[in-house]
C-alpha cells in the first residue's frame, strides 16, 4: 500500500507494453513477442502482490463495500465522474486469472505465423489493461468505458485474426454485446440523475450504494412475486441484459460459439479465460449491490434462465462434433452455474460464484489450449475424425485428462468446489435448482467423456497417425493449469478465504431491500410434518 | 404618448458601427480579406506555385485562428453583441469558429495533393473555401434573421460552386445542380419562415424576437409555423432526415476534399445557428417547436442508420451517417431548453465530429488516387496490409462515429443520452441506443474489408502516398478524437463556458 | 492413539499409493518395468503395514469405540454460517477393517498384476491407476468429512474409469468406463445433494436441545463432519422425513457405487478391464464401498427405517436378480461381476435391516473369495489366450491344478459351503428373520439366493474346469507363473481359513467381527441396532441356509459336471419359456436404459441443435432482415431525381408545419 | 387602395399560374416577368418605393433578362405537360391548399386588433395579435428599430431615405455581407462559364518541384 | 399602411405564390422553369415581407426584401451558369437527366 498507486500501475503496465511495442521494429518477432511475456509477466507479479495485500491486509472504506488499494481522482467534474479505483476479495482472485491468463495466451502467440505480430501483441496488451481496467472501476462511467473500451482491441483481434468464418462471428458476437451495453449506459444515466435528484452529482458505486435506489414492492405470491415495472426495474434490466449477453445466458448466448469457433487460439484462451466472466462479475459488484429489489423480484427468472444455460449448455455440448463448440457450450453450461451461484443471492452461492469464476478460467483455458494443440496437430477439429491420441500424445493426455475432470466437477478438482458451493446456495433458494444443477453436472461428466475419449481413445485414426507429443514449451503452458485444477481441488482455501471476506458485504446489500418471500425448503416441509417426539 | 416620443426620435436614430463592433468581427474580418487576397494572388502567382495559395489559406486561417481564441478570452464569459444586434461576439462563435477554422485548415491541408491527383484547378478553389468559411464563421455569430439568411446564402453559394469544382466530371456537375437547386428551394423555405416570425414578432433581432415571443403568452400559430419552416430550412443545412435527401448525391459527387469540408463545417455553423435560435431565442415556445424537432432527430437517426446499413460506397456511407450523426446532435438540441447538458452535449458532439468526419473523409481524401476517387468498398479491401496506419486510423474514425469508448465519439454520445435522460425523454435516448447499435454493423463491416484480401480477379485501387500532409491531417485527427474521448473535460468545460454565455440570451 | 499420530500413520496410509501412483505414471514409463513393478508394489506393501500398525493400535487400545480425528488442513472456509470444511481423517475400527482389506488384499494383487501386466506395454500407468486407485479407496475410508469423502468416492470412481478404459484402443472398454464413470457421477450428485440438505438442515440445528448435557459437542459452525452430523442427526428424531430424504440420497450414491438396482448395469461392462482391476476395484474393495457408506452413516439409517426398508429390499432384489442373470451368462468375468453384485446386494441387504457388522463380515470374507475367484479366472483367460467364454473352455482342472483346487475352494466360499461364505451370509440371513421390512420375507428370499448362488457358482465350475476341452486354447493351457499363483493360493487360504477363525470364540451371534466393530455401531447417539438372532434360532437358520446352499450345488453338478439332468426342457414349457432369454439378456436393462435414457436424450441434443440456437438467433436475424428491408426502402426512396427530393421536403413540410399550427391553433 | 391592391394581387397570382403551368418556357419567363412587375406594383402600393424600384431593376430588368438569354440560348424544347395523377402535382396541390388555407386562417385570426390591447399585450389574453405584439414593445429597449407609428411614420422623411439610412447603419453588417456575396457569385460565374475545362497545365518540372516541396514530400 | 381586413388576403397571396413556386419544383422538368420557380417563391416572400413591413409600419422587412432580392440575383448568376454548363447546348433540358448518382 504505503501511497504507491498499484492499481494505476496494473492498469496502465500493459497499455505502456502496448507503446513499447510500437518502437520495436517489426522484423524481431523474439523481442516483441518476448517483451509481451515480460509485460504480461511483471503484471502476474504486480497482481500477485495486490491479491497478496487483500489477503493479508484490511480493508479500508467505511462503504458499504470495503475495498483496498483505494485511488480517487477527478475525471470529469461536470457530470462527476471520478477516477475512482479499488480491489476487494471478489475482484482480487479475478484479476489474478486476468494476469495469469493473459500470460499463458501471450505465451502461446506463435511467433512465427502471426502476421504482423507487433499489432498482435499491442492488441493484446490493450485488451488486458480494458479488462483490468473493468476489474478494478469503481466509478460506473469508468467502468463502462472499459467495459465497452474492451471491445475494441478484442473486435480487431478477432476480426484481423481468426478463421474464414471470423466476420460474420465477430460482428454477432459486437452487435450483441453492443445492444446491450448501450442499454446499460442508459440505466447508469438513470442512476446518475437518480442520485443527482438526491443532491450527489456522481457516478461513483460506493456513493451510488448508499444512496439506494427507492424500493418497490413487488406483489407477493407463493413462491415468486410479480416484478413491479418501475425504472428501478428497466435500470436492472438494462444491467442484466449487458453481463447476461457477455456471459453469456441462454437466451442470449448465440454469437458465443461461432465466435469461439473462429477465434484464433491464443486470443480464444483469454477471451474464454477472462472476458467471458466480466458479465459474472458485473453481476456481483454491480447487479446484485443496486439494484437489491429488481433482483429480489426477479430471482426467479434469472436463477431459472442461469439453469436454463446449464442444461441448455449441455445439451448442446452432448450434441456437437466440432471440438472447439463443445467447449463453447460446456463454457455455457458452466457459466450457467456462476450465474446460478449470484442469483441464489445466498453467501455460499456467491463465495461459490467467485471460486468458480477463477476455476472456470483455468480450465477453460486449458481445454482450449488443448483443443488449439489437437488442432495445429490434426489439422481438424471434427471429433468424429479423431481417435487414439493417447498413444500418440501420452503428455498431452495427462494434462487434458486433469483439465477434463475438472471441467466436469470431478471432486478432488477445483471444479468441484466452486460447482458444490454453488449448488449449495442454490438449494438455499429452491431446493430443486440443486437438483437440476446435479443433472447438469451429470450431463456434463457424459459430454466431457464423450470429447475427451472422442479425441483420445479409440483407435489411431487417420489424423491422428503421425502427431507429435507436446513440445516442452506448450507442457510448461498447459502444467501450471493442471497443476492448478488440482491444487485448488484440495486446498481451495486461499480462495475462499479472499473471496469471503468481501461476499457479506455484497449479500448483505443484496438482502437490503428483501422483502419477505417464503421460499418452501425441505427444512420447511420437514418441520410441517415432523412429528412432535 | 410613447409613441410621439419614439417618432420624434426617427430621423435622429442613425446608429453607426464602431470600433467595438469591429473587434467582434475580427476573425471574420481577417478570413474575408484572405478571401479577397486569394482572388487577387490568382491572378499573380504562377501556375506551377499554385500550392503557394493553399500556404497562404493556411496562413490567413491561423491568423483567424489565433484571433479567435483569443476573441474567446476577449468576449469573456458574458460576451456581447455587436453590430446593433445582428451578431454576436460571444464564446459560443468563437467555439465555432475555432471548430470551423481548423476545419478548413485542415481541409487546405490536404487539398492541394488531391487536386494535383484529380487535375482539379487550384486557384478559385482557396478563395471559394475562404468564402465558405467566412460564411460559416458569420452563421455561427449570427444573430439576426437577415446575418442568419445571407451567411447561409454565403456559404452555400460557395459550396454550389465548389460541389461542381470537377468541371471535367460529370457526377460533380450533377452535385452541385441538385445541391444548387434543391438548397434554393431550402433556402426559401427558411426565407418564408424568417417573414414569419419577422411579421408576428415585428423584429429580425433575435434578442427582441426572444423577448416579443416570451411576452406572447397565448400561442401565435404563425409564428409557430414561422419557426417551423426556419426549422426545415436549417435542418436541410445540417442534412437531417427528411430534408437529407441531397446529402449522399452530393457528398458523393462532389470533389472528396470539397465534400470533407462541407460534411463537417457546415454541420457546425449551421448547429450553431441551430442552438441560438431554438435553445435560446425561441424558448419559449419550447412546447411548440420540440416535437417537430424530436420527430426529426429520430428520422435523422433512424434514416441514416438504416440506409448507411446496405451501402457498398464509402463516401455514401458517410454521407448517411452524417445525416445520423445530425440526429444524434439534434437530440441534445431538442432537450437544450432548460437543461444546460443538451447544449453542452451537442456542442460537445460537434466537435468530437469534427474531427472524427474530418478523419475518415481525409482518409477518403488521402487515399483517393489518380484515376477515380475513392469510393466504392471494393477499393478498400486489403488497406489493411498495404496501408495499416491509414487503415487503422480509419477504423479508429469509424469506431469513434459508431461511440465506442476511448473515442470522442462516445462521450458526444454519451452526453446527448445523458441530456435526454436528465429531460426525462427515456424514448429518445432508446432511439439514439437503437440507431446507434444498427450503426455498429455498417461501421464495422467497413473495417471488416479492410481485412480482407483484395479479389483475384478485380484490378487492385492504386492507394497514392500518404505524403506529409496527409499524415499529419491523420495524425491530428485520429489525436484529437482520442483526447476527446479520454481528456473529456477539457473540451467539456469549454463547451460548458460556450453554452452558458450564448447570445442573445433571455 | 492421539490426533498427531493418527495424521501421521492416515498420511503415510494415502501418501504411500500416492507417491507410488505419481512415480510409476511419471517417471515408471523412462525407467523401465522393473522399477514400476517395484514400486507399485512396496508402496502398497508400506501401505499395509502402516495399516497394520494402525490396525494393532486400534487392537491394543481400550475396548469401546476407538475413533480418533484429526485435520490434515483446512478445505474452505466461508466463514461463520457458510461452508467451512477441513481435511479431516478419522480411524476407527470400521475404518482400519476396511484399510485392511484394501491394502492387503490391494498388495496381492498387485503383486498377482506384476506377472499379468508382464507383456502389457503399459504396466507403468497400470500400476500408477492401481496405486492411484488405492490412494483414493484409503481416502474414501479415512475421511471424516462429508466432503472429503465425496472426493474420495468420485477419485475412486476415477480410478474405476481409468483401469476400465485402460486398455483404451478397444472402443468397448472405452464405453464401458464412461458408463461406469457417470453412473458413479449419479451417486456423487445424490452424495452432494445429500450433503447440501445436511448442511441445511442438520449443520445449523443445534448440537443438543437445551437443558441437557452438551457442553462438549461443538457449536453448529457447518463443517459436514461426520461426527458432528451424527451428533446431531438424533435431535430429529426416528422416521424424520428429512432423515428419510437424505438417506434415500446416500443410498442412491451407494446402490450407484455397489451396482445396485436399477444403477448396475455399470459392472458386467466393467469387466473390460484388465483381469486384477476386476478383482480389486469390481469385486472386493469399491464396489463394496456402498456397503461401507451405509455402515459410516448408520447413526443416519437407524433413524430412517423407511429408508433403512428399502435399502434391504433393493439389495434383496438385487441379489436375486443378479443370481438369475449369472446363470446364464457365458463370459467367465460376467459370472463372477454377476455373483458380486449379488453378493453385494446380500451386504446391502444386511446393512439395510440393520446388522451393520454382519454386513462388514460379508464384505471382509468376499473381498477375499471374490478376488480369488477373479484372479483364478484371470489365470484362466491368460491360459486360454484372453478367450474369456465359458463355452470355449472346459476341462481345465487337469491342466491348471492349482487353480482349479483354488477355483473350487472360492466357489464353495461363494455357495456358502464350508468355507468363508458360509459363515457370513447366514450369518446375516440369520439376522434377516428377525429384522427388516416384513421379516421374515425377505429371509425367504434371502436363502432362495442362496440356491441361485450355489447353481451358478458349480455351473461356472463345472463348464470352465470339468468335462473335456471345447477348443483349442482350452487344450492347450498351462499353469500360470508363480507370481501369478501364489497370490491365488494365499487368498484360497484366507478364504478357507477366515471364515473359521473369525467365528470361533461364538458359533452364532457375536463373533470376533461383531466384537471388533460393534462399538462402532452403538455409538452414543445412534438409535436401534438390528436385534441379533438368538442361539436356536441361529442354528436353525444356518442349517437352513445350508442346506439351500448344497442344493443349489447338487443341482448344478448333476447339470453341469455329470449332466444326468437337463433343464431345458422344463423351460421349454410356456410359462417358463422366457426365463432362460430374460436371464441370458440381463433382463434388457441395458436396452431399457438405452431406450429410455440415452436415446431421448441424444435425440433431444440433435434436436436443440437443429431448432434451438437458430430460433434464439432468428430475433438477430430478424432485426437484420428488417433493417435491410428499411434501408432498401430508404434506399430506393433516393431515387436520385431532385424533384423527388424536393417532394419529400414539401410532404414533411406540410405535415410539421400545419401539424404544429393546428396544435397551437387548437392550444389558443 | 384596397381595391387596387386585391386586383394587383390577383393579377399577380394569375400570372404566377402561368409560371408553373406554361408548356413553354418563354412563357414562363415572361409570365414570371409579369408577375414580378405586378409585385413591383404592390410594392409601390404598399409604400415601399424604394423596392419597388429594385425590384423592377434587379428582377425584371436584370436576373428575368438573363433568363430569357438562357433560354434563348439553350432553345429549350416544350415540357409534357404533367401527369393528372402525378403524386407530385398532387402532393404539390395540397400543399398549396393545405398550407394556403392555414396562413390565412392564422392571419385571420390574428387580425382582430383589440384596442385595449395596444399597450399590455400580457394582459391580454384574448385579443392578442401580429400588430399587438409588434406595437406592444418597448421602443426604450429597442432603439434601432422603428416600428409601431401612425400612419405613414415610416416614410415622413421618405421611404427611400428611410431605408437607406436603416441599411448604412443599423444593417450596414447584412449589407456588407450581401457585397461578399455578390462577388462570390461573380467569382463562380467566372469560374464556371470559363471555357477551358482542364486542370493545372501538366508541366513535368513543376512536378519535379513539387516533390521537393513541402506539403507531398517524404512520408 | 396596409388595413387590418387586406392583410390576411395579402398573405394569403404570399402564401398562395409560395406554395404555386414549390408546386413549380415538384412537377417541371425543365431546370430553367424549375429555376424560375424558385424565383417566385423568393417574390412571395418579399410580397409577405413587405406586407408585414407596411402592416406593422417597420422598415426592417423592406430592408429585409432587399437582401433578398440581392441574394436572388446573386443565385440566379451562378445558378445559370452552371445550368448552361451541365446542360450544355444541344441536351435535353430535363432535370430527371441528373440521376446517375442514388439510392
Amino acid at each position: 500500500m504505503n501511497g504507491f498507486p498499484w492499481l494505476t500501475a496494473i492498469l496502465l503496465l500493459p497499455a505502456a507494453g502496448a507503446l513499447i511495442l510500437q518502437v520495436i521494429p517489426g522484423k524481431a518477432a523474439d523481442l516483441i513477442k518476448g517483451v509481451t511475456v515480460m509485460v504480461a509477466a511483471a503484471e502476474v507479479v504486480l497482481v500477485a502482490i495486490v491479491v497478496h495485500g487483500v489477503a493479508t491486509t484490511s480493508a479500508i472504506g467505511g462503504g458499504p463495500l470495503p475495498m483496498h488499494y483505494v485511488e480517487q481522482a477527478s475525471w470529469i467534474p461536470a457530470i462527476g465522474a471520478s477516477y475512482h479505483l479499488g480491489v476487494d476479495g471478489v475482484s482480487a482472485w479475478i484479476l489474478a486469472l486476468n494476469a495469469g491468463v493473459f500470460l499463458l495466451g501471450a505465451l502461446v502467440v506463435p511467433r512465427r505465423s502471426t502476421e504482423r505480430l507487433k499489432l498482435f501483441c499491442g492488441l493484446m496488451l490493450l485488451a488486458e489493461a480494458a479488462t483490468t481496467g473493468v476489474l478494478i472501476s469503481l466509478d460506473l462511467l469508468l467502468f463502462y468505458v472499459f467495459w465497452e473500451g474492451m471491445l475494441i482491441p478484442l473486435y480487431f483481434l478477432l476480426a484481423f485474426y481468426g478463421n474464414e468464418n471470423r466476420g460474420r462471428a465477430t460482428l454477432k458476437f459486437v452487435i450483441y454485446t453492443v445492444a446491450g451495453s448501450l442499454l446499460m449506459l442508459l440505466a447508469i444515466l438513470y442512476l446518475h440523475f437518480q442520485a443527482l435528484a438526491g443532491g450527489h452529482n456522481t457516478f461513483d458505486l460506493e456513493v451510488l450504494l448508499q444512496n439506494p435506489l427507492p424500493v418497490q414492492t413487488g406483489v407477493a405470491l407463493p413462491f415468486t412475486t410479480i416484478p413491479t415495472l418501475s425504472p428501478a426495474m428497466f435500470a436492472f434490466l438494462a444491467f442484466a441484459l449487458a453481463f447476461a449477453i457477455k456471459l453469456p445466458m441462454v437466451p442470449f448466448h448465440t454469437w458465443l460459439p461461432d465466435l469461439y469457433e473462429s477465434a484464433p487460439a491464443p486470443v480464444l484462451v483469454f477471451f474464454a479465460g477472462v472476458v467471458s466472466k466480466m458479465g459474472a462479475y458485473g453481476f456481483i459488484r454491480f447487479g446484485i449491490t443496486l439494484f437489491s429489489g429488481p433482483v429480489h423480484q426477479l430471482q426467479p427468472l434469472l436463477v431459472a434462465l442461469a439453469i436454463l444455460s446449464i442444461l441448455y449448455g449441455a445439451m448442446m455440448a452432448l450434441s456437437q462434433t466440432d471440438l472447439k463448440r463443445i467447449v463453447a457450450y460446456a463454457s455455457i453450461s458452466h457459466l450457467g452455474f456462476i450465474a446460478l451461484g449470484i442469483f441464489s443471492l445466498d453467501q455460499n452461492g456467491i463465495d461459490g460464484a467467485v471460486i468458480q469464476i477463477l476455476n472456470h478460467g483455468i480450465i477453460i483455458a486449458g481445454l482450449f489450449l488443448v483443443v488449439g494443440v489437437v488442432e495445429a496437430r490434426t489439422g481438424t477439429r471434427d471429433i468424429r475424425e479423431l481417435g487414439g491420441l493417447q498413444k500418440r500424445m501420452p503428455w498431452l493426455y495427462v494434462f487434458f485428462l486433469v483439465i477434463t475432470l475438472g471441467a466436469l466437477g470431478l471432486p478432488g478438482t477445483n471444479g468441484f468446489v466452486g460447482e458444490v458451493t454453488i449448488m449449495l446456495g442454490a438449494f438455499q433458494y429452491f431446493w430443486l435448482l440443486a437438483v437440476l444443477a446435479g443433472l447438469g453436472v451429470l450431463l456434463a461428466s457424459w459430454y466431457m467423456l464423450r470429447m475427451h475419449q472422442g479425441m483420445m481413445h479409440g483407435p489411431v485414426r487417420a489424423v491422428t497417425e503421425k502427431v507429435q507429443d507436446l513440445r516442452f514449451r506448450e507442457g510448461l503452458v498447459l502444467a501450471p493449469l493442471a497443476v492448478l485444477i488440482v491444487l485448488l481441488g484440495v486446498f481451495p482455501h486461499p480462495v475462499g478465504t479472499v473471496a469471503a471476506q468481501a461476499v457479506p458485504g455484497y449479500v448483505t446489500l443484496a438482502d437490503a431491500s428483501q422483502h419477505p418471500v417464503v421460499v418452501p425448503t425441505v427444512a420447511h416441509v420437514s418441520a410441517l410434518t415432523e412429528v412432535e417426539p | 404618448m410613447r409613441t410621439v416620443n419614439a417618432l420624434a426620435a426617427l430621423p435622429l436614430a442613425t446608429a453607426t458601427p464602431g470600433w467595438r463592433d469591429l473587434v467582434g468581427l475580427l476573425p471574420e474580418l481577417i478570413a474575408a480579406g484572405g478571401f479577397l487576397a486569394l482572388m487577387l494572388l490568382d491572378l499573380v502567382v504562377p501556375p506551377a506555385r499554385r500550392t503557394w495559395l493553399a500556404v497562404f489559406s493556411g496562413a490567413v486561417l491561423v491568423g483567424a485562428l489565433a484571433v479567435s481564441v483569443w476573441g474567446w478570452y476577449d468576449a469573456g464569459s458574458a460576451g456581447r453583441s455587436v453590430f446593433f444586434g445582428a451578431f454576436a461576439y460571444d464564446r459560443l462563435a468563437e467555439f465555432a469558429n475555432c471548430v470551423i477554422l481548423v476545419t478548413t485548415l485542415l481541409t487546405v491541408v490536404i487539398s492541394p495533393g488531391y487536386l494535383n491527383r484529380r487535375r482539379l484547378h487550384h486557384g478559385e478553389y482557396y478563395s471559394l473555401l475562404m468564402a465558405a468559411t467566412v460564411g460559416m464563421m458569420l452563421l455561427a455569430g449570427a444573430t439576426s434573421l437577415m446575418v442568419i439568411f445571407l451567411a447561409i446564402e454565403l456559404l452555400s453559394i460557395s459550396l454550389y460552386i465548389l460541389s461542381g469544382f470537377s468541371r471535367q466530371e460529370e457526377r460533380s456537375q450533377e452535385a452541385a445542380v441538385k445541391y444548387l437547386l434543391l438548397g434554393s428551394f431550402a433556402s426559401a423555405f427558411l426565407l418564408f419562415g424568417m417573414a414569419l416570425v419577422y411579421g408576428e414578432t415585428g423584429h429580425t433581432q433575435l434578442a427582441q424576437i426572444a423577448e416579443a415571443m416570451s411576452r406572447s403568452l397565448p400561442v401565435d400559430p404563425l409564428l409557430v409555423g414561422g419557426i417551423i419552416l426556419m426549422f426545415v430550412g436549417l435542418a436541410f443545412k445540417v442534412s437531417a432526415a427528411p430534408f437529407h435527401a441531397w446529402t449522399p448525391d452530393v457528398y458523393q459527387g462532389a470533389p472528396t476534399s470539397v465534400t470533407t469540408f462541407m460534411s463537417v463545417a457546415t454541420k457546425v455553423a449551421a448547429f450553431i445557428v441551430i442552438i441560438r435560435l431554438f435553445d435560446d431565442a425561441f424558448a419559449s415556445y419550447y412546447s411548440r417547436w420540440s416535437a417537430v424537432v424530436i420527430a426529426v432527430a429520430i428520422l435523422s437517426m433512424v434514416v441514416g442508420n438504416l440506409a448507411a446499413l446496405t451501402q457498398n460506397s464509402i463516401k455514401r456511407m458517410l454521407a448517411y451517417s452524417g445525416i445520423a450523426q445530425a440526429g444524434y446532435i439534434l437530440i441534445g438540441v431538442a432537450v437544450g431548453v432548460g437543461i444546460p447538458l443538451g447544449v453542452q452535449g451537442a456542442l460537445y458532439y460537434l466537435a468530437a465530429y469534427a474531427f472524427t468526419n474530418l478523419g475518415a473523409f481525409a482518409v477518403v481524401t488521402v487515399m483517393s488516387g489518380q484515376g477515380e476517387d475513392l469510393d466504392s468498398y471494393d477499393h478498400l479491401r486489403g488497406l489493411w496490409r498495404r496501408r495499416p496506419y491509414v487503415a487503422a486510423a480509419l477504423a479508429f474514425f469509424l469506431l469513434s462515429l459508431a461511440g465506442f469508448p476511448f473515442t470522442a465519439g462516445f462521450f458526444g454520445k454519451f452526453l446527448v443520452f445523458a441530456a435526454a435522460i436528465q429531460a426525462h425523454n427515456v424514448a429518445l435516448a432508446l432511439w439514439g441506443i437503437g440507431t446507434s447499435a444498427v450503426s455498429v454493423f455498417y461501421y464495422l463491416r467497413v473495417t471488416l474489408i479492410m481485412f480482407q484480401r483484395p479479389k483475384e480477379d478485380a484490378p487492385a485501387y492504386e492507394w497514392p502516398r500518404t505524403g506529409l500532409a496527409g499524415s499529419a491531417v491523420l495524425l491530428v485527427t485520429a489525436a484529437g478524437t482520442l483526447v476527446l474521448g479520454v481528456f473529456v473535460v477539457l473540451v467539456l468545460t469549454v463547451a460548458t463556458m460556450a453554452q452558458a454565455g450564448t447570445l442573445p440570451g433571455t | 492413539m492421539n490426533a498427531s499420530t493418527a495424521a501421521l500413520l492416515a498420511g503415510l496410509v494415502l501418501l504411500f499409493p500416492l507417491a507410488g501412483s505419481a512415480l510409476c505414471g511419471l517417471i515408471g514409463p523412462v525407467l523401465g518395468r522393473r522399477f514400476v513393478n517395484l514400486a507399485g508394489t512396496l508402496s502398497i506393501g508400506a501401505a499395509f503395514v502402516v495399516t497394520l500398525v494402525i490396525f494393532v493400535q486400534v487392537l491394543g487400545a481400550a475396548s469401546g469405540h476407538q475413533s480418533t480425528t484429526a485435520t490434515l488442513w483446512n478445505w474452505l472456509n466461508l466463514g461463520p454460517g457458510n461452508l467451512n470444511v477441513s481435511v479431516d481423517i478419522t480411524i476407527d475400527q470400521l475404518s482400519v477393517l476396511m484399510l485392511l482389506v484394501i491394502t492387503g488384499v490391494g498388495l496381492l494383487i498387485h503383486v498377482y498384476s506384476v506377472g499379468y501386466m508382464e507383456h502389457d506395454p503399459g504396466a507403468a500407468r497400470f500400476f500408477s491407476y492401481m496405486n492411484f486407485f488405492i490412494f483414493s479407496m484409503a481416502l474414501l475410508v479415512l475421511a471424516a468429512n462429508m466432503v472429503i469423502l465425496i472426493i474420495g468416492w468420485a477419485a475412486v470412481a476415477l480410478s474405476s474409469y481409468l483401469l476400465i478404459g485402460f486398455w483404451y484402443e478397444r472402443e468397448s472398454a472405452v464405453l464401458a468406463a464412461r458408463k461406469a464413470f457417470i453412473t458413479q457421477v449419479i451417486g456423487d450428485v445424490a452424495l452432494v445433494i445429500a450433503a447440501i440438505l445436511i448442511f441445511v438442515n442438520l449443520s445449523a440445528v443445534p448440537a443438543c436441545p437445551p437443558n441437557e448435557k452438551c457442553a462438549g459437542l461443538p457449536q453448529a459452525l457447518h463443517t459436514l463432519s461426520l461426527p458432528q452430523i451424527f451428533a446431531h442427526a438424533s435431535s430429529l428424531g426416528v422416521g424424520s422425513p428429512l432423515i428419510t430424504l437424505i438417506c434415500i440420497l446416500l443410498a442412491v450414491g451407494a446402490f450407484a457405487k455397489s451396482a445396485q438396482f436399477p444403477l448396475h448395469t455399470w459392472l458386467p461392462d466393467a469387466m473390460e478391464g484388465p483381469t486384477p482391476v476386476s478383482a480389486l476395484i469390481h469385486a472386493a474393495t469399491m464396489v463394496t464401498a456402498g456397503v461401507y457408506l451405509i455402515a459410516r452413516f448408520h447413526s443416519l439409517f437407524d433413524l430412517a427405517p423407511i429408508a433403512s426398508g428399502m435399502v434391504a429390499c433393493v439389495g434383496m432384489g438385487t441379489a436375486v436378480m443378479a443370481g438369475f442373470i449369472a446363470l446364464s451368462q457365458v463370459d467367465i468375468k460376467r459370472v463372477i461381476a454377476y455373483s458380486t453384485m449379488s453378493q453385494i446386494g446380500l451386504m446391502i441387504f444386511a446393512v439395510g435391516i440393520g446388522a451393520y457388522a454382519a454386513g462388514m463380515y460379508q464384505f471382509l470374507l468376499h473381498a477375499f473369495f471374490k478376488a480369488l475367484l477373479f484372479l483364478a479366472a484371470g489365470n484362466v483367460i491368460h491360459a486360454v489366450h484372453d478367450e474369456q467364454d465359458i463355452r470355449e473352455m472346459g476341462g481345465l482342472d487337469s491342466r491348471m491344478r492349482v487353480t482349479a483346487w483354488c477355483f473350487l475352494v472360492g466357489s464353495l466360499a461363494l455357495a456358502g459351503f464350508l468355507f468363508a461364505g458360509m459363515f457370513s451370509k447366514e450369518d446375516l440371513l440369520g439376522f434377516g428373520m428377525i429384522n427388516g421390512p416384513g421379516s421374515p420375507a425377505l429371509y425367504i428370499v434371502g436363502i432362495g439366493v442362496n440356491v441361485l448362488t450355489g447353481l451358478y457358482a458349480f455351473r461356472l465350475y463345472g463348464t470352465t474346469f470339468r468335462g473335456e476341452p471345447r477348443s483349442e486354447a482350452a487344450r492347450n493351457a498351462h499353469e500360470s507363473k508363480a507370481v501369478m499363483l501364489w497370490p491365488v493360493v494365499i487368498l484360497a487360504g484366507l478364504s478357507a481359513l477366515a471364515g473359521w477363525i473369525l467365528q470361533w470364540p461364538v458359533a452364532f451371534g457375536p463373533h470376533l467381527i461383531d466384537a471388533f466393530l460393534n462399538p462402532v455401531f452403538t455409538s452414543p447417539g445412534s438409535g436401534p441396532i438390528a436385534k441379533a438372532p438368538q442361539l436356536w434360532p441361529g442354528v436353525l437358520g444356518f442349517v437352513i441356509g445350508l442346506t439351500c446352499s448344497l442344493i443349489g450345488i447338487a443341482i448344478a453338478l448333476r447339470i453341469w459336471v455329470r449332466h444326468d439332468l437337463d433343464p431345458s426342457r422344463a423351460l421349454a414349457r410356456p410359462g417358463l419359456r422366457l426365463l432362460p432369454r430374460l436371464s441370458f439378456n440381463k433382463l434388457y436393462f441395458d436396452e431399457l436404459y438405452d431406450t429410455l435414457l440415452v436415446r431421448p436424450t441424444r435425440a433431444l441434443g440433435r434436436g436443440l441443435r437443429r431448432v434451438g440456437d437458430p430460433v434464439m438467433d432468428s430475433w438477430i436475424k430478424g432485426v437484420s432482415d428488417v433493417a435491410t428491408d428499411f434501408s432498401s426502402v430508404f434506399r430506393s426512396v433516393q431515387t436520385g431525381l431532385i424533384r423527388d427530393y424536393a417532394s419529400y421536403m414539401v410532404l414533411f413540410v406540410v405535415i410539421f408545419t400545419i401539424g404544429v399550427m393546428l396544435a397551437a391553433g387548437l392550444a389558443r | 387602395m384596397n381595391v387596387l391592391l386585391a386586383i394587383l394581387l390577383i393579377l399577380a397570382a394569375i400570372s404566377a399560374l402561368g409560371v408553373v403551368f406554361s408548356s413553354k418556357t418563354i412563357y414562363s419567363a415572361l409570365s414570371l416577368v409579369l408577375t414580378v412587375a405586378l409585385l413591383a406594383a404592390v410594392f409601390l402600393v404598399l409604400n415601399a418605393q424604394f423596392l419597388f424600384v429594385v425590384q423592377l431593376i434587379v428582377y425584371a430588368g436584370a436576373v428575368m433578362v438573363l433568363f430569357v438569354f438562357i433560354i434563348a440560348l439553350l432553345d429549350p424544347a416544350a415540357e409534357d405537360r404533367p401527369r393528372i395523377f402525378d403524386l407530385r402535382l398532387i402532393l404539390g396541390v395540397l400543399a398549396v391548399a393545405g398550407l394556403c388555407t392555414a396562413v390565412f386562417v392564422a392571419a385571420r385570426n390574428d387580425v382582430t386588433y383589440d384596442t385595449s390591447c395596444t399597450t399590455q399585450a400580457v394582459t391580454c389574453m384574448h385579443g392578442y395579435t401580429v400588430g399587438s405584439l409588434a406595437a406592444t414593445g418597448d421602443n426604450t429597449a429597442d432603439p434601432f428599430h422603428t416600428f409601431g407609428f401612425p400612419e405613414n411614420a415610416v416614410n415622413r422623411a421618405g421611404n427611400v431615405q428611410t431605408v437607406a439610412n436603416q441599411i448604412f447603419h443599423t444593417y450596414v453588417l447584412p449589407f456588407e455581407i450581401t457585397s461578399l456575396l455578390l462577388l462570390v457569385a461573380a467569382v463562380g460565374a467566372v469560374y464556371l462559364t470559363r471555357r477551358v475545362a482542364v486542370g493545372p497545365r501538366r508541366d513535368p518540372q513543376a512536378e519535379e518541384r513539387w516533390r521537393d516541396d513541402l506539403v507531398e514530400g517524404g512520408e | 399602411m396596409l388595413s387590418q381586413a387586406m392583410f390576411p388576403w395579402l398573405l394569403l397571396t404570399a402564401a398562395f405564390l409560395f406554395t404555386l413556386g414549390a408546386l413549380g419544383v415538384l412537377i417541371r422538368r425543365n431546370p430553367l422553369v424549375v429555376f424560375m420557380c424558385i424565383e417566385l417563391m423568393l417574390n412571395a416572400v418579399n410580397l409577405a415581407l413587405v406586407g408585414y413591413s407596411s402592416y406593422l409600419n417597420s422598415e426592417e422587412g423592406q430592408v429585409f426584401a432587399f437582401m433578398v432580392i440581392v441574394v436572388a440575383a446573386a443565385e440566379v448568376v451562378v445558378g445559370l451558369g452552371l445550368l448552361t454548363r451541365v446542360f450544355s447546348i444541344g441536351r435535353e433540358l430535363d432535370v430527371d437527366d441528373l440521376d446517375e448518382m442514388k439510392q
